[in-house]
Formats: C-alpha cells, structure tokens, sequence
C-alpha cells in the first residue's frame, strides 16, 4: 500500500538552528496517523513544511506515490491537503462564516452567496457540538480559545479534501467537544481520508489513531502500529526518543 | 529644462579641474519651480545662452522652495569649483549664510532677483517687486474705471504666506488700494493668502469668498494662476469679464485670459534683460574682472549700499500683449492656439 | 476540492427570525451603547460642524454654498476611496496625490498638445494611474520595500515627472467643454430627480429582494417595518438635498441660472456604490479584508496575497487619476502643484476620520465619503471665516482635533466595555 | 511582590562559553545568511551610493564634501532620532517637522526680540517641544484620537503658529555665534582627536568590564579576539574619519583655515549613545519595545501603556526642537517654511530604511542616524550632479528606491527562509 | 476560614451580549481550586475581570475578606495576583527573559541588570522541564506552541504572589511538561498560595485540585470539595449545569 502522503528526508532550519532532521513520514489513506513529540520536537514546523508555509531544505514530499513541489499554502490546497495549524491563523477582523470560507467563497455570478455560505457554516458548525457561540456572524476575535480551535477545524472538513492535518486540534475544548471531534477524525478516515493527528494527550492518541509517528528532537524516532505498542513505549519514545529496540539506535545530541 | 541642466552638469565635468578654475565656473540657484513658471522656463533658458556665449562654465540648479537643500545646493557647487555663486535667496537668513560660507572661500555672491537682506552680497540684479505690486492695483483701478464701477468690493487673493515676495507684491497693491478704500471710492472685501500659490486651493478659497461677499467687483489676484483660478470660478457664475482680475507673469494662460476678456491685466517682466544683465556680472566676475553697476540699492537692514542693476516691470493690458510676443517670451504658436487665434488678430499680434 | 462535504446536523446558530422594528431598534441602541458606532460618530462631528459654522456665517446653509461643497471635497473625497484599499491592507500610499497631479498632466498634455478628443484623454489619464498603481504595488509585494519608501519615492519622482509634464511650471488651461463640466456644471433639474427615483427604486428593491432571499432560505432578515424605514430615511433625506440643489442659487437669475445637482454628485454616488459592492460582495473585497487582518492567515488560506496587494494599489491610483481629472476640471487648469500640498494629507485624514484603521483591516469606501465631507466641511466654512492664514491653519486644526475627538471618545466608551 | 522565588534547578539553558573568535565569525556569516542581517543591508546601500556617486563625481570624496554631509544632514537625522521613538510603538507624528519649526521660531524670537542668553533660548525651544509632545501624547493616549490624525491637525495648527511667531512671511535672522557655530563651525582638531580618544576607549572599557562580568556569573560572553576586533574597527574607523575632517578643507586656505570635526558630529554622537542606552537598557526602553510589540501583553504585564505613549511623544518632540534649533543654525535665520516641505517625509524615511518598521516594536535610533546618511549622501550627490528641477526628484526617487531595494531583497531572501 | 480572593455576584456583558451572570467564585490559600467549564461558559472571561483586563458590569471582588477595586493589571499585581492567560500575551518581538521580567524588570542603578535576570529566567525555565528551547535570547515569535506556554508559565510563577490564576496552562504541553506544571501547581498551593487551575482535562484536575468550581453559560453551577464529587459528576455539571441535587436548581437559557 502506497502512502497517500509521504516525507522523505526532510530537512529544516531556521537560520543557525537546524530544526528537522532528515525526517520520514507517512499517512495513508482510511488511516489516522498520529503524530507525537515533545514540546519544540519539531511537529509543527514538519506540518508548515508539507502545507507549504516553510520552504524545505532538502527531502521531498510524495502525494500518492508521486513527488510534488509545494511552494505555497494554495499548492497543498490544490493537493487536497488541509491543515488546521495550532496557531490558528484566523483573521480576527472577519466574522465565523467569513473565516471559514476565507479563499474559497460561493459565489452567485460575480458577487458572494452569502446566503448558502452562512447556512453551510451553521450545518457544520452544529455538527461540532457548537452550543454558546451566539451568532455565526460574529467576530472571531470576540470568541473563546475553544470556540476559535472549533471555528477552525470546522474550516477544514468543510471541504472534500484528500488529507486532513490536525495540528493539537483539541487542546483548548471541553470534554464534549474533544469527544465530538474524536469522533469526527475517525469518520474522517473512515470515509477514504488521510488523517494526521497531532496530540499530546495519549488517551485521546490510542482513542483513534491507526499509527503513531514519534518525532524525537526534530528525528522520527519510530513510526509504528497502535496496535504493536503500549502506551509507556510511546511516552518513552516521546521523552527519550527510544524504547527497547524502537527509536533512534544512536545517541543524538540536541 | 531637464535636458539642459545635464548638458550644463556635462559641461562642467568634461572640463578639466584646472581649467574650470582658471576660466572660472558660475553657479546658479534658482529658488523653487512652483510659485512661477519663470524661473525653469525663462531664467534657465536665457542664462544658459549667455553663459553659453560667453563660453563660460556653469552650473544651474533649482533649490524647489527647500531652505535645507538650497544650502546644501551651494555647498555643493562651491565643492565642485564654482567661483562665482549666483542665488535666489528664498530668504534673507539662509541667503546670508550661503553667501557668509561663499566669501570665506573667496566667492563673490550676486543677488539675482531678490536681495538678501543684511548679506552683503558683491550685487543685486532685480526687478523690483513692490512695483510689481504696484502695477497689479493701478491696473485693477483701472479696469474698474473701464468698468465704471460703483463702489465696487475688491477681493484680495494673495501669493504664499510663507514667500517674502508675496509681501512685496501685497506692499505694492496696498500701496495704490489702500487709500480707495480709506477715502469710500471703493470697498474692501475678503483678503486671503493662497498657501504654496496652490491654484487648486486659490479656486476654494475664491468660491468660499463669492459664497460670503456675493458682490466682488474687482479681484487682485497676486499671479496668473491665481487669477485664473478666480476666473474659473466666476465662469461657474456666469461673472467671467465682468468682474475684472489681474495677474502677473505673463503666462501663456495669463495672456489668453486677457484676450478671451476674462483677466483684466498682467505683469510681464522681461525676464531676458534681467538674466542678460545678471549674466554679464556673472561672466565678468568669472574672469577675474571686476565690473561696475549702473546703480545701487541700499540695504534696509545693514543700512550699506549694494550695486544693483534694477529693471523695470510692465503692466500688459489686451492691447500690448503683442509686446510679450514681440520680445519672444511667449511664442505666437502657443499663444493663439485655436479659438485665440481670432483674438491675436484683434489685438494685432503677428 | 471546492465542493462541500454534507455533514449532518441541524442548523442550531441561525436563530430568531425576523424580529419586529421596536426589536431591531433597541438591538440598534444596545450595539450603539456597547460600542459598535458604525458611521453614527462620523455624522455626529459633521453635524457638530455645521451647526458651528451655520451659527457664524449664514452664507453657510445657503444652497449656492451646499452646491459648492460637493464640488470643493471631490477630488480628495475620491482620492480618500481609493486610499481606502491600500491602508485596508495595512499599507500606504504617500504618493497618491501627486499619481492625481501626474494623471491630471496626461490629461491635460494629451487634450492640448495633442488635441485628442476628451473621452481618449481621460483613458489616458486613467490608463496612467492604472500602471503607476501597477508599479507600485510590484515593488512593494514583490520587491518587498516597504510602501512607505516606496511610495516616498515615488512621491519625489512623480514631483519631477508633472514638472516634465506641464513643462517645468507653467499652467495649462483646460478648455475642453466636456472635462470643464465634470467638476463645474450641473445636471438639469428633470435629471436630478429621475436619477433620484431610481436610486432610491433600486435601494428598495435590493432590500426587498435580499430579504425575501433569506427568509426564504430561513435565515434571519430584517423586519419589512425596517426596510421600510430605511428606504423612507433615504427617500427623504435623498430627496430634500436633490430639492435644495435644484434651487435657483444664481446671484443674478436674470443674468444667468444656476440651478441643479453638480455633476460631481452621480460621479461620486456611482463610484462609491461600485468600491463598496466590491468592498463587500466579492470575494475580491472579502481577501482585502483578509490580508489586511492577518496577512499569513489570509495566505494560508490560498489567497494570492501580492496579486491582491498589487491589485489595491492599482485601484487607489486609478482613483487618484479619477481625482486627478475632477481638480484639473474643477481648476481648468493643471499646474505643477496640482495633487501637491496637502491633498495627500487630507486625503488620507479623510479615510481615518471616517474610521479606516492605518493598521489594515478596518475600514469603508462610505468612511472616505463621510470624512472627505468631514474635510470640506472645514475647508468650506474656514473660508467664509475670512481669518488670515496663520489663523486658518490653527482653526482648521482645531476643528480637525475637535471633530475626531467626537468620533475618538465615542470610541473610547465602547473600548472601555472590553470590545474593539 | 518584586522579590523572586528562589525555584530548584540547575541552569541548563546558558550553554557553552566564551566561544573562539572563528566561531564568533562563523556564528556571524550564518546569522546573516540566515537573515539576521541586522545594519547590513543599510550599510551596504550606503556603500553602493558612494561608489556611485564617488565615480561620476569626483568632488564627492574631497574633504570638504565629507564635513559637509554631515552638516547637511544633521537635522533630519535629529528629527529622525525621535521619530523612531514614536514609531516604535506604531504610532506616528506628522507634526515633528513643523513642531521643529515652531521650536526653531520660539528660539529665533527670544534670542532676537526678547534678546534673552543663548542657552536660555535653546532651553526655551527644548521646552517647547517638551511641551508639544506632552499634548500630542495626551491627545493620543488619553483621548485616543488616531495618532495620524493628531498630529496632522498639529502639522496644520504648527504651520499656523510658526507664522504667527515669525510675523506672516518674513523671516527672523540668528545672528547669535555659538547658535550659529552649531552647525556651521568645527571643533579645533586636538579636540577632535581628544574626543576620538576618549570615545575608543570608554567603548574599549565597557566592552571589557561586560565581558569580565558575565564570564564571572558563568554566562556566555564574547571571546577577547572578538572585542579586539570591534575595538579595532572602531579606533580605525573613526580615526580616519576624524584624520580626514581635520585635513584643510579651505578653498582658499591663505584666506581662511576651515578644519576640524563639524560640531554637530558630537551633538549627534552623543544623543545617540544616550538613546541607545534609553531604549536598549532601561526598563523605560524595554516597554517601549512592548507596548509597540504587543499593546495588550504590555497592559497586562502592568506597564503604564498610556505614560509611556506620552513620554515617546515627548521625546520624539524635544528631538524635533533640537533638529529644529540645528536647522536654525545653518540657515542662521528661521522663516516660515522652517521644517515644512519635504522634513517629515525625509525624516520618517531615514527611519524606515534604517530598518524601522511602521507597524510597531521594531527598530533602533541607529537606525535613524543610518537612515539618515542614506538620505544625506543622496541630497548631497544629487547636489553635485547639477541636474535641473524636474530630473532631480526623478533622479532622487530612483535613487532612493534603489537605496531601499538593496535592503529590501536582503531582507526577502531571510523570509524565505522562515524568519521574519 | 475567608478565602483570598472571592468574587460576589459578578456580571458582565459584552455590548448585547450577558456572559457572566452573577458569578460567586472562591480560592482558598494553600489550595487548588479548579474552575472547570464548557467552551464559551466564561472562564476566560471571569479571570479576565479578576486580572482588570476588562472592567466588570456588577459585583465585588474582595481579596482577603476586604472588597478591592481592581481597574487594571497594574492593580491586580499589587495585590499578588498573577494570572496566566490563555491567549498567552508575550511580545513576540522581545526575547523569552525580556518577557519573563517584563514590567518587573530587575535594575542596577538605572541601568537594567540583565545578567541577573538570564540567570534566574534561566533557572526558572529548566525548573519547568525546558529542553528543547534553543536559547533563553531567543525571540518569542520563534517559539513553539508549547515552549509559548512555558514561558508564560514560568512568568507568572517568577514572583512572591499570593493568587496564581492559570487559564488552560497545559493545552499544549507534553507529557512531561504538562507533569511538572500540575506538580509546581501543586508545590505552589503547598507552600500557601491560592491558586486557581483552569483546564478541560478531568484527570489532571482531579490530580491535583481540592475544590472544582463549574461554570455552566455563564452562570456557577456549583463550588464542591473535590473529594466529594466523582469524575461523571463534574461532567455532568458542565455539560447540563446539574448533576442530582448539585447545580443550578431552575432552567436556565442561554
Ligand atoms: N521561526 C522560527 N525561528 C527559529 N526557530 C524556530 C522557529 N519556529 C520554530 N522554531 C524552533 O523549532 C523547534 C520546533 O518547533 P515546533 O513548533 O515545530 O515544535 P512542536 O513540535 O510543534 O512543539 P509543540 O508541541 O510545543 O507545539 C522549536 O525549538 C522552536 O523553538
Ligand atoms: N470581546 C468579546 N466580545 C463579545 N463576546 C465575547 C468577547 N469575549 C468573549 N466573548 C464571548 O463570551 C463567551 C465566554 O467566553 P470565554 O472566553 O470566557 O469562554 P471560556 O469559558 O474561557 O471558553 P474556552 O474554554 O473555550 O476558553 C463566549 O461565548 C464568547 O464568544
Ligand atoms: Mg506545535
Ligand atoms: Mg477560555
């Protein structure tokens, strides 16, 4: 089975500091894949690099087994890549339906349906477990840290994307909506989707995820099954970057 | 004028350091190129032909109304071996300091148009700009005399608040209205100054005077663009020729505003003999001479004499703006464009 | 990828519908109160001005005077609309009066030297805008300088550039009939109010339409007693300036009439109906927005930010020509100080009076209409004042603080209630 | 409260030691490559001016043309100073370059009118400016007008009050000589050289003591080759500029001897290191970069938001009425138009292509000083290129662009690479 | 026993919308309080108005038994108040010790004392578990998400407080880190601090807190003894506002 998305030998720095390291990494279709690491592991820089937000220094990106140049946030959209990044990248001036439909607006001839955006938006929205946003015609920059994750998330299943990247999509939700995006991750992947979930809670990891990815001081450590490990072999890997006969074989130094 | 100025600047490199200093080098500095079309369209043009004739280097700037860069602008031309500096000044102040820095390097300064007060410049070639004045209020006098006005309200539409010469002008139209106005012959209107003589600014200013005093006769406007914008205003109302306007510079606009019958009068002063004769001192100093005056001025402020050439300004009126074509500042081409064309005619111009 | 996904569940967010007119106007009171002001500050200040000035000179509320201030605040009210789009990106553009100088000189160059036909000339004029614009804003997305410097430098080169034009300094008088009466004659009564019937027609018909629309849609819409109002606030106020002007406003009837709305006036309308459709109802206005509010999220999204900088900058210099060619108009004349001075700052005060944010983001095309007549409100009544210059100065500063002040502390209050 | 808990953990973070000189350079070469180019860019614009202006003008590397761009300079590099203040927090001030003129005019009119000492006088135009920046910054802070729209009603109002101090369009001559030495005579050159020795070796000494201290505490600190190197480059440096100033520059030497440092250069020097040291190590500094960066977090970390939105207006005037008073002193006379025209504009200009940004929290009062030359060296080059009116803004705003395009495409490459 | 810091009665709106609703609110020294919640209930917003970000429609706030007029930060410092916020307000264009003294800067003379405060930034930052974060002059902007939130972590513990506020502290930290933060939480209240533990993670509250407080739409559903309550309880309490006899008594509407 060929991975639907696939790094090889990615390699990343930000000036002096060399953030990534040659890392491989793949998500396939029906499949969750998530993607752990300790804080500053590199998960999110390894994210912007596949969405186009950072040029990459070396490796290439394959999507359906084929190598492909994105050199900008527009080329992974029309991949049918879609990210939620953890800092959110919301225009605060923009209302919830503006912000979701942000790039690809409906349009009615030359002008905006405003119409059908705002009622789509409402829709998905209430799948979400939504209940205190008063109107979805409010600002973004008047909502709650979880009610702006969940404006977010909803951005990106609203389209019919090939893969969909989460990055730490539940950090700032209670505990019906964690449950009610959980759940939506799931039937994300299991509608043909590439899901990449990226979480520092490992209950919520083992919940959904088909494969995990253990990023290790900006090296993939291990990218293995769920079903093959335990929970301590990954906060191992996680914390140490090797576990028994998983992870990096030799020392690494930051 | 752009053309020119690299053609003087190539001369000047192309001659050699020491034969420029032997041949002497003249720098001009003209002061701005907005208040008056003047000085990059005349004062440019005749200068270049005389220094040209007299087969002298020079070097011609335009400081664009800046205090800062017309210093610098000397510094430079003193930096790149000019030995005789001929300024602007668009002020007394730092005209002085320019000519002060000048004489401690041994560069005599001559005053061109305007004199530097207190500066102590070698000489003074102008016209004289409180005769301008003048000549704008008698005309306007006139033409409403034309007019048989009765008790008619002038409107004073002024040159820059922040240009000394505006002050000269307002001197000398005062001068002539002032009297009319104490004595009941005529009424004073509104009197405003028009900042940087924006036209744009002069049409509000007038149209908000007409809103306030509906009844303006006789509108002094210190310049033809001034004028002009008044005019327009009065065309909006239909009062185009019959509230005489006047003006000054002799711009080609000017002249067709007299001929269509909408501007009264307009001053013309015969730019070339100035320049002709600032030339010659120039060009004398240049060589080492040391040329006399045919006159002098005396300084109000360091109470001593400069030596002056001063020339005289003239009023033009609907029947002589065939002069201005005559002496060559405007061309007939450019004058009688179009409708005007039968009105050169009338008014005789060849 | 640009289809939607259907995803289950019921529409819970799109609430209450069609609440009543006494229900609207007290959410209106609440919004006001909690600080969501809209225009009301702006129309606040410029009610508190002419009232001053109406007090001190009485010239001021004649109908000759109300002809004359849409006349006098065009150029930099429309220079203002187009500023509107490059500081709704968060940028600047210092160079903008002097574009409107340097189109006004194509224009006049291309009618008199040339002697083209006047429709061919104000292309021209425009055309030119539309490449400086270009230019611009290819040196600011591409290039990456920042707009300040570049537009200052332009602000210096185009100086020089009018100067070429117009022929270092002297004036070139515009005599075409057709370009004199943009900014100098009136529409004939009979127009005026036919042009009036329409607009407002129209306005009561998209009102109509769009709730319909929605409500049938089962969105929330506003209450038909709403519209009704708004459409009648429109009609009258709409139809009482269209009657002022139509007044005889001549000094001299016998001599000549003077009557009717200035041409300026349909100019204006049309423009600002067509940057604010833009503004609002395109896709176009909705990334401006975007890039404005957070440029890398407006990226991320896909948005082709530099083509939509670029774009904002073509659309503030084509509207510095259109500026441009009503001062020439207006002034019959192009000399090398038109679009100088302080056009540009007026021009800009005018869109942040009206509520445009010099940080991007924020901001109308009707925000550079209610500040420009902000500015010629000033300007207007500081001339029937008759001060000297030095006074002037000072007064129209004051008047400038006073009238922002209005528009800052309503502001403040609403701040203060923890919202922006 | 401000006494801080004594937390267990051994220091981790504060890694390697004192590293070689080599690895200092290496550290350096991949900054920059990287994108932290820091004065780079301005610097290397700086050189490429030279080079150009150096070939097609041999007068442009003489002695004399050296003393004279400082001179030329000076002002809007002082007004440029305080405006990065203001800019830093993203705010702006208009009214700086009229505010000088107004400094400037209360100098010219207590020296002259009221016949008061010259130091009186210049305390008398310092205050005034401490005062004007008192009110802008009320205005903008308290109020909470638009920054923009203050100070552009302070440009009008200051336009206003210069013409009424210096009397509607005359002018006011400084005959005062230690006014008009400041920008206009030279230190004798022992003092010159004096001061260049004093200047080494303070920056020898801090650059040590800094060293010594934190290798005592264990931090990183930079290698002993490396301080050599800096000390080196500065003594070698300024020893050339100093030894080049005090060549005789005199045109006519048998008539007058005209050596020596420009007394502005000290003047400049010295408000440079005191601001620097304001910005770069106080407390006050610091929140001004925080407030700039980020409003909200700066509020909330308790910093008095609104004092030090004053207290940056303040500065950004007193910097104007020192500017206006050396601008006073080359002109020897203040008139009407003193800080009007194109002052501001050059002077937020320096500061922006020094590196300042205008949106907030970024950028240094070197910055200025090197903005400033940038803008100096092109006035003055333009000035020895001779061209006419109308080339010369074409030419100057090429130039400029050019200027600020060499940074800007350095600057580009870096955020390329993911650095802002 | 008075509690520190208690809140009676609050109200607060934004324009027309009421997001607080006569809140009553208590933290005890030398306890951990958690305030738990829905997305949109109001935790945010209720520490805001402790903090004096926003000024509050109604109520009292009393510290100590004594009621307190708080008009700004500056006032909650003064009175030993230290909140960590959830949108985290650093500079992002100062450095990690720029911010972490930001408005406390240590001096000498007039001058600021840097080397002091990089060294005990530096301690405080390694006291959190720190390792990855490259540098201590590191920009802020260049931070990862986590490394953001140790920051403001590590900031608002700096200091001799007597009320520590934490709003959602460990969303997006790593296993480890997110252990050390719940045990300095810990440590912190031990030593005799009150402090308050906003967060959507039930184990992690009923780790290490004594009290929970559950805001329901704005509205205190309940303040129990953690040891009172189980896990299903609180979950109920903020997903319905009640749970048996515990939790508002009449219907509410949003
Ligand atoms: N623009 C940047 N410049 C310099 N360093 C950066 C930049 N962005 C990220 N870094 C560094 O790269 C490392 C990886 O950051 P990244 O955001 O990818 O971590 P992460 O795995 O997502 O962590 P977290 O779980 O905390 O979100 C961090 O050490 C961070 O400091
Ligand atoms: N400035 C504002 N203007 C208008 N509404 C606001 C504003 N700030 C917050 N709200 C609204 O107030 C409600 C409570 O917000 P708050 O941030 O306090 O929630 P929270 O309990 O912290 O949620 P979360 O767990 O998601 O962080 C939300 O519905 C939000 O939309
Ligand atoms: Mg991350
Ligand atoms: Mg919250």
């Amino acid at each position: 089975m060929i991975p639907l998305l696939e790094v090889r030998g990615i390699d990343k720095s930000f000036g002096p500091v060399k953030v990534l390291h040659k890392v491989e990494f793949a998500a396939y279709a029906g499949e969750v894949t998530a993607l752990v690491g300790d804080n500053g592991a590199g998960k999110s820089t390894l994210v912007k690099c596949v969405g186009g937000i950072y040029p990459i220094d070396g490796g290439e990106i394959l999507f359906d087994g084929n190598p492909v140049q994105v050199h900008g946030p527009r080329d992974a959209g029309e991949l049918g890549i879609e990210i939620v990044y953890q800092d959110l990248a919301l225009c605060d001036n923009l209302d919830i339906v503006q912000n979701m439909f942000l790039g690809r607006e409906r349009k009615n001839g030359l002008l905006l349906d405003e119409d059908s955006m705002e009622e789509l938006a409402a829709q998905t929205l209430s799948s979400l477990s939504v209940r205190t946003v008063k109107s979805i015609r409010q600002q973004v920059s008047s909502l709650s840290g979880g009610q702006r994750q969940t404006v977010a998330i909803a951005k990106a299943v609203l389209w019919n994307s090939k893969v969909v990247i989460l990055d730490e999509p539940t950090a700032a939700l209670g505990v019906a909506q964690t449950a009610q995006v959980l759940e939506l991750v799931r039937r994300l992947a299991d509608t043909g989707l590439a899901v990449v979930l990226i979480s520092h809670n490992m209950n919520d990891v083992f919940a959904v995820s088909d494969r995990i990815a253990a990023l290790y001081l900006g090296r993939m450590a291990a990218q293995v099954k769920t079903a093959d490990v335990t929970h301590a072999q990954v906060v191992e890997l996680i914390t140490s970057g090797r576990s028994g006969d998983l992870g990096l074989k030799n020392g690494v130094t930051p | 004028g752009g053309e020119s100025g690299q053609t003087s600047a190539s001369t000047s490199s192309s001659a050699s350091a020491s034969e420029a200093a032997k041949a002497g080098k003249v720098g001009v500095i003209l002061p701005d190129s907005k208040s008056s079309a003047r000085w990059e369209t005349a004062d440019r043009k005749y200068l270049e032909e005389a220094f040209k004739a007299a087969g002298v280097a020079y070097d011609i700037q335009n400081a664009q109304n800046d205090k800062t860069a017309f210093q610098t602008i000397a510094d430079q031309m003193v930096t790149n071996g000019a030995t005789v500096l001929m300024i602007v000044n668009l002020d007394s102040g730092s005209g002085k300091a320019v000519i002060d820095k000048a004489k401690s390097q041994g560069v005599p300064v001559i005053d061109y148009d305007r004199l530097t007060l207190g500066g102590g410049a070698a000489y003074y070639v102008s016209f004289d700009n409180t005769k301008v004045g003048t000549l704008q209020g008698e005309g306007l006098s006139k033409c409403l005399t034309d007019k048989k006005a009765d008790k008619p309200i002038v409107a004073y539409l002024n040159g820059s608040p922040t240009d000394n010469n505006a002050t000269l002008f307002k001197q000398g139209y005062d001068g002539v209205l002032k009297p009319k106005f104490d004595s009941g012959e005529y009424v004073k209107g509104p009197d405003q100054d028009v900042p940087e003589w924006d036209n744009t600014q002069a049409g509000t200013i007038f149209e908000q005077m007409l809103t306030q005093e509906p009844k303006i006769a006789g509108v002094l406007a210190a310049n033809d663009g001034l004028g002009n914008a008044a005019i327009t205003v009065l065309k909006k109302n239909n009062l185009n020729g019959k509230v005489p306007v006047t003006g000054q510079d002799a711009t080609v606009q000017g002249l067709q505003n007299i001929l269509a019958g909408d501007q009264c009068m307009t001053v013309y002063k015969a730019v070339k003999k100035e320049a002709d004769a600032a030339a010659k001192l120039a060009v004398a100093l240049a060589k080492g001479e040391k040329p006399a005056a045919s006159g002098s001025v005396k300084d109000p402020e360091s109470g001593q004499d400069v030596p002056a050439e001063l020339m005289e300004p003239q009023a033009i009126y609907f029947d002589n703006v065939k002069d201005v074509v005559a002496d060559g500042y405007v061309t007939k081409e450019e004058l009688c464009t179009g409708d005007f064309a039968e009105k050169c005619t009338e008014a005789g111009i060849q | 990828m640009s289809k939607v996904k259907d995803l289950p569940g019921e529409a819970i967010v799109t609430a209450t519908r069609s609440p009543s007119i006494g229900h609207s106007f007290v959410a209106y009171v609440e919004r006001v109160r909690g600080g969501d002001m809209g225009a009301l500050p702006a129309v606040l200040g410029l009610i508190v001005l002419c009232t001053v000035f109406a007090i001190a000179r009485p010239a001021f509320v004649t109908s000759i005077n109300f002809a004359n201030l849409f006349t006098q605040g065009a150029a930099i009210t429309l220079i203002a609309m187009g500023l509107v789009f490059v500081l709704l990106l968060g940028e600047i553009d210092l160079s903008a009066g002097f574009a409107s100088g340097v189109c006004a000189a194509v224009l006049a160059v291309t009618l008199t030297s040339a002697g083209l036909p006047w429709y061919v000339c104000v292309l021209a004029a425009i055309a030119t805008g539309v490449v400086i614009g270009t230019a611009l804003g290819a040196l600011v997305a591409k290039v990456g300088i920042p707009s300040f410097v570049v537009t200052l430098a332009a602000f210096l080169a185009f100086q020089g550039l009018v100067l070429v034009l117009v022929d270092e300094g002297t004036n070139i008088s515009i005599r075409n009939s057709v370009i004199v009466a943009i900014a100098n004659e009136n529409l004939p009564p009979w127009l005026g109010w036919a042009l009036y019937a329409f607009c407002v027609l129209v306005f009561a018909a998209v009102q109509l339409l769009r709730a319909a629309k929605r409500s049938r849609r089962g969105l929330t819409s506003d209450p038909m007693s709403l519209i009704a109002a708004r459409v009648g606030a429109l009609a009258v106020l709409a139809g009482l300036a269209v009657y002022v002007l139509n007044l005889e406003r001549s000094r001299n009837p016998a001599l000549v009439s003077l009557t009717g709305v200035p041409i300026v006036v349909p100019v204006i309308l049309v423009l600002l109906v067509v940057w604010t459709l833009v503004l609002r109802r395109t896709a176009f206005g909705r990334h401006i927005y975007a890039v404005g509010g957070n440029t890398e999220a407006a990226r991320r999204a896909g948005i082709p930010v530099d083509r939509i900088r670029i774009s904002a900058f073509v659309i503030c210099s084509s509207m510095a020509a259109v500026g441009g060619i009503v001062a020439a108009s207006r002034a019959s004349s192009v000399d090398p100080n038109t679009g100088g001075s302080s056009v540009l700052l007026y021009a800009v005060g005018a869109a942040v009076i009206g509520g445009t944010s010099l940080f991007g983001g924020k901001g109308r095309v009707l925000d550079a209409v209610l500040g420009g007549a902000v500015v010629a409100v000033i300007e207007n009544g500081m001339g029937l004042m008759g001060y000297g210059a030095s006074v002037k100065y000072l007064v129209t500063g004051s008047v400038l603080l006073l009238a922002a002040g209005v528009d800052a502390l309503a502001r403040k209050r609403a701040a203060a209630a923890g919202l922006r």
